[in-house]
């Protein structure tokens, strides 16, 4: 599908998404809260079959995180981004490492390196860091006065 | 049936160690194949546009075309070039920048060409010298511009 | 934690491969859990060379942070950094001199086979081969000295910029790229002579480490990891970027989804590679090898995504540009990590022998997965 | 070259001439002893030298080639290296059996040598049983591997020891049963029996093509026992890092390392012996004027030459495979070897009733 | 030489190792760490115990490998006379065969020659 029969599709799969533009993908920007089922949609619908996740990440926005999505249909080749924007200081979403097994390898990297929190993940540990490191390095509050060097 | 299988898989077991048995053997008995290279006895044919270090060519008359402009400073990724501007006074009576030291971080440079392609003037190229290794790593740190030189006529 | 007594309930033999390990390629740290010498689970540790380059991009410029994608997939660097100046030039929607492409293709290509021929002779010396590594590298030395010709540099070249190449190529290059192939073709009999036709080296590859294609989707394997169970991933044939679309290869697929599988695509790739290097060597456009840029690039508001084939699978390179001469942020999205994941579903029930062959096809260059 | 020949009868009528007889025996005995352990050592520099020119000229690289003229003097210069080195000992470890494992793996080489013919007339002891006893003392040092395994208190070591203790007791089955072809076709156990028998040809020949397959299937199976590529999952270093000796180093290194290149040349000398005639020149039955020809090259060099080209072999081998996984190897053995060593030995004891043989 | 040899060349063994060892004593002097005790895991310490319970599997090789032997040993002083006794030898070795791959066979069925 086209990124504008895509749009119409998901219009009348749900009710009021917002949707964002100009960008080069259909992207959508979903809550938190109705995220696990949007998902499960999108790998369930027989006309969207979203099955593989080839990206995802978190942004830090200073004022709130958004995790970003990257979808595709490895039979339709068709794209969907979703964003889901979440509170700093309470950055809890629900995981998709069951529908897609990939990201429970990238939600744990998005927690080690930003902080997002999966809930349901089922090992949600640091990645690269060391269990014991404190502060998540991508965030742009980030400090480390020994290893971060300014030029 | 079985025993011809059993037998078949024999034969194609051997045949196929037999080949790689084969190529081996190749090069055991033919010894002008042998790419060692020996180094230090043997240097390398080095590649003219191999980077090894930046360095700053001058002129007979001790001249380089660096007029201090900082492109380069800013192109570098990794803070490798510091350059320390000074005022010169020309032939002319007037006031101009110029470089007093450019200042060349060997330990820092990732040779990635950057700060070459950003000189407007062609003052710094890459120098195909790969022996870097010294003793004392304060030794990296090199000013390119040779005491007493000038800026070459005409560059602006 | 089961980790920290050794062993578990059951008896197993809690086991840490690397990351000072002979057949880990770097420093990958898996902890397996064996019962007698079957494997039970494939723990990965990652880490330990991880320099957040992410981050580092976040203050370097558009035409800085591209050097520093060599540094991550050391052996396809070129791609990398063909990824991240696709992604720019999405952005500052230039156009690309076709000479400029042209170049980048052929580089491309080499890179690959250079990847390709490295990862031939690494996979049959961690399987107790030692004499194909010296052949293939070799026939890699010689490719990594047309690199030097034309870039300077044999493996992190940094010969992409915004807008085209560096510089144009040496005037060598097209004669000996055609030496090269004409070299390459010769030896690549003893090829099969060593490695592919040996009864070893296939017992030991076929049905290890069995990806089903469900599986290889759902674990986001791409690259020949993915096309050897059977699912077509090939950016270059899917989402064709510069003139891949005019191009004639295959796109290497096999169905068996396990070691060997892998093995034939990759073999098959070099092949491919080869194919589109003899197409376009003699047709390489005159004309300009850089299209003209401002000096200081600055990316529109919004989020870019390219995508190219590293010869590790897919590379998705992610910037979210807030306006500025640098990216606000920039996420990578390397093909070894998610082939990586799903290394521990591959490698259950197998033998330690088999993982070093599982390991081993997919192919993971450490500093990919760890950034 | 002087020919080793009938030395030793000379030494001992020249000792007990001027000695008497016990202290000749005396002086006899720290000769064999100062010999033995000079073989050792020569050995090991030599096969290491070899075995790493091999395996460079395979390779199309040069090898060795700064100490010395053609660096000769390389595995010397190592040698010295090893014992300079510090031999450490983990804490966790055994320290009485990690000590003694490499005691143990030397001492089941050097017993070896006993029976070995290295020349005519030149053998410590040819006792009535020599086969059997090189069959029997040879699987002795899976012991000290077994020990050096266990004793480190490391997974790597455990399991490689594990690996290697299963492969060789699995592999002396069809090298005990490739042995026994030949000794049918001898009908002695006795060492210089079995050369003298081959002097109207060697039984690799003589013998058709029941012990050509009876060589083939020593080769392997030996191949096997001195954990050699590629059958070396026991060291394999790709998976267990060096396997049972990952935790020895210096000198306790060094001898498990000479280790494994004597136990190469006795398995070799001994299949040179039973199937290509041991120290017996190049012999047609019949061409009488061509043995005499023959017979002019010394019985060492005949002897050695064989032993060399084997262990060539089995070098050829190492650089040129990939490692079988350890249950191919053991399907190897159990499905392939084993059956058909056993019935190659129906054929044997066919022809050699039926007298087909030469 | 005789037996006697058996004592020399073992005691030729001894020497040499313990030269070796001792030599190395001599000249090298050690320093002492933790870190140099520790066994070698990939650079990761060691946890737990290395000794553990191993899967039975590993003995059943070395039981088959037993039976297998004992009856290879019995095959010696048969090879040695094959020849003076001729036919009957044969018919011998036929029978033996037979029993030792019927137990072969079991051995087999039951995956005891299956590597754990």
């Amino acid at each position: 599908m086209t990124k504008d029969e895509l749009k119409i599709k998901f219009e009348s799969l749900q009710e009021g998404l917002s949707f964002e533009e100009g960008t080069e993908w259909l992207t959508i920007n979903v809550d938190p809260e109705g995220f696990r089922n949007f998902a499960l949609v999108l790998r369930n619908n027989n006309e969207l079959h979203f099955d593989y996740l080839f990206c995802l990440t978190a942004v830090d926005w200073k004022t709130h995180l958004s995790v970003v999505y990257h979808f595709s249909s490895t039979v339709f080749r068709h794209e969907v981004v979703i964003k889901v924007k979440i509170e700093k200081a309470n950055p809890i979403v629900d995981t998709v490492c069951d529908i897609w097994r990939t990201a429970e390898f990238h939600e744990r990297e998005a927690y080690d390196l930003l902080g997002v929190e999966f809930v349901g993940h089922p090992d949600l540990r640091r990645l690269f860091l060391t269990p014991d490191h404190e502060g998540f390095p991508l965030r742009k509050d980030y400090e480390d006065p020994i290893n971060m060097i300014k030029l | 049936m079985f025993l011809k299988e059993y037998f078949k898989t024999i034969y194609l077991t051997i045949r196929s160690l037999l080949k790689g048995m084969k190529t081996t053997g190749y090069y055991f008995t033919h010894q002008k194949e042998i790419i060692t290279e020996q180094y230090p006895e043997v240097r390398p044919v080095l590649a003219e546009r191999f980077k090894g270090e930046v360095i700053m060519p001058h002129n007979e008359a001790n001249e380089h075309s660096c007029t201090g402009c900082q492109a380069c400073e800013i192109a570098c990724p990794n803070g490798t070039i510091k350059i320390v501007t000074k005022n010169e006074i020309n032939a002319e009576g007037k006031k101009k920048k110029a470089i007093d030291t450019f200042v060349y971080h060997l330990e820092l440079c990732t040779m990635c060409n950057l700060c070459v392609v950003a000189c407007p003037s062609d003052a710094i190229v890459m120098a195909n010298n790969y022996e870097h290794s010294v003793f004392d790593r304060r030794e990296f740190t090199k000013v390119l511009n040779k005491p007493g030189s000038k800026i070459m006529e005409g560059i602006e | 934690m089961l980790e920290e007594l050794g062993t578990n309930d059951q008896g197993d033999m809690i086991i840490n491969i690397g990351p000072q390990h002979p057949s880990t390629h770097g420093v990958l740290h898996l902890v397996i859990t064996l019962n007698g010498e079957t494997i039970k689970k494939v723990e990965p540790h990652l880490g330990y060379i991880h320099r957040s380059i992410e981050k580092m991009c976040e203050s370097l410029s558009y035409r800085q942070f591209i050097y520093v994608t060599s540094r991550m997939d050391y052996l396809s660097s070129h791609i990398n950094n063909h990824g991240c100046a696709l992604c720019v030039e999405k952005g500052l929607q230039i156009e690309i001199p076709a000479r400029a492409q042209v170049i980048r293709v052929l580089m491309d290509e080499l890179t690959r086979l250079a990847s390709h021929l490295l990862w031939w002779g690494a996979l049959a010396m961690d399987l107790g081969a030692f004499t194909p590594f010296f052949y293939s590298f070799r026939e890699r030395e010689m490719i990594n000295e047309l690199m030097e010709d034309t870039c300077g540099a044999r493996l992190t070249m940094n010969y992409i910029v915004p807008g085209g190449v560096m510089m144009d190529l040496h005037p060598d290059f097209q004669r000996k790229v055609k030496e090269f192939l004409r070299l390459f073709k010769s030896k690549i009999h003893e090829y099969d002579d060593l490695v592919t036709g040996n009864i070893i080296f296939q017992n030991r590859t076929k049905g290890v480490g069995y990806i089903s294609r469900e599986d290889a989707i759902s674990y986001g394997c791409t690259g020949p990891t993915g096309r050897g169970s059977g699912l077509s991933c090939d950016i270059r044939k899917l989402y064709p970027y510069e003139i891949y679309d005019q191009l004639q290869f295959d796109e290497v697929i096999e169905t068996g989804g396990d070691s060997w599988a892998r093995y034939k695509v990759r073999v098959g790739e070099m092949v491919q590679s080869m194919r589109i290097i003899e197409q376009l060597i003699d047709n390489i456009p005159e004309g300009e090898f850089q299209a003209k840029t401002k000096a200081v690039l600055k990316l529109p508001k919004g989020d870019f995504y390219t995508r190219v084939e590293t010869a590790r699978g897919e590379l998705g390179v992610y910037i979210v540009s807030e306006g500025g001469s640098t990216p606000y942020r920039i996420k990578f999205r390397s093909p070894g990590f998610s082939n990586l994941s799903a290394l521990d579903h591959m490698s259950r029930g197998g033998k330690i022998g088999d993982l070093m062959a599982t390991m081993g096809t997919l192919d993971l260059v450490i500093p990919d997965i760890d950034r | 070259m002087i020919s080793l020949e009938g030395l030793t009868t000379l030494l001992q009528t020249w000792l007990q001439n001027t000695l008497g007889e016990p202290w000749a025996f005396a002086a006899e005995s720290v000769l064999v002893g100062i010999a033995a352990i000079t073989l050792f050592a020569f050995l090991g520099l030599a096969l290491v030298y070899m075995e790493r020119k091999v395996a460079a000229l395979m390779q199309i690289r040069l090898g060795p080639n700064r100490v010395g003229p053609k660096g000769i003097f390389q595995t010397s210069a190592d040698t010295l290296e090893l014992v300079m080195k510090e031999g450490l000992t983990a804490d966790g470890a055994d320290k009485f059996l990690f000590n003694l494992a490499p005691f143990m793996v030397m001492i089941a080489a050097m017993l070896v040598l006993a029976p070995i013919a290295f020349a005519r007339n030149f053998q410590i002891w040819d006792l009535s049983i020599g086969v059997l006893y090189v069959a029997a003392v040879s699987s002795v040092a899976v012991i000290g591997i077994l020990m050096a395994g266990w004793s480190s208190n490391n997974k790597y070591s455990l399991l490689g020891a594990m690996r290697s203790a299963a492969q060789i007791v699995s592999y002396e089955l069809s090298a005990g049963l490739s042995i026994l072809a030949i000794v049918i076709l001898t009908g002695s156990l006795r060492i210089s029996d079995i050369i003298n028998s081959q002097a109207d040809g060697w039984w690799i020949i003589k013998g058709h093509l029941p012990v050509l397959i009876a060589f083939i299937v020593f080769l392997i199976a030996v191949t096997a026992e001195t954990n050699r590529a590629p059958f070396d999952l026991a060291e394999a270093e790709s998976e267990l890092t060096a396997g049972f000796h990952t935790e020895y180093s210096g000198m306790k290194f060094a001898l498990f390392f000479l280790a494994e290149y004597v136990n190469i040349f006795i398995v070799c000398a001994i299949g040179a012996t039973l199937f290509l005639g041991g120290w017996m020149p190049f012999h047609i039955g019949g061409w009488d004027s061509f043995n005499h020809v023959m017979d002019f090259i010394p019985s060492s060099l005949w002897f050695f030459g064989k032993t060399m080209f084997l262990i060539f072999l089995i070098m050829w081998f190492r650089w040129t495979f990939p490692r079988l996984r350890v249950d191919q190897l053991l399907n190897l053995e159990w499905k392939y070897l084993l059956p058909i060593s056993m019935v190659n030995l129906l054929l044997v004891t066919f022809m050699a009733i039926m007298g087909w043989h030469l | 030489m005789g037996a006697t040899s058996l004592l020399i060349l073992t005691l030729a063994a001894i020497v040499f190792s313990a030269g070796g060892i001792l030599v190395s004593k001599i000249f090298v002097k050690g320093s002492q760490n933790a870190q140099k005790g520790q066994a070698y895991e990939c650079g990761v310490p060691t946890v737990g115990k290395t000794w553990l319970q191993l899967n039975v599997g590993y003995y059943l090789f070395a039981l088959i490998f037993l039976i297998f032997d004992v009856e290879l040993v019995f095959l010696y002083p048969w090879a040695t006379v094959v020849k003076e006794i001729g036919w009957m030898a044969f018919l011998d070795i036929i029978i033996f065969f037979f029993i030792l791959f019927l137990g072969f066979l079991y051995a087999h069925k039951k995956g005891a020659l299956k590597w754990m």
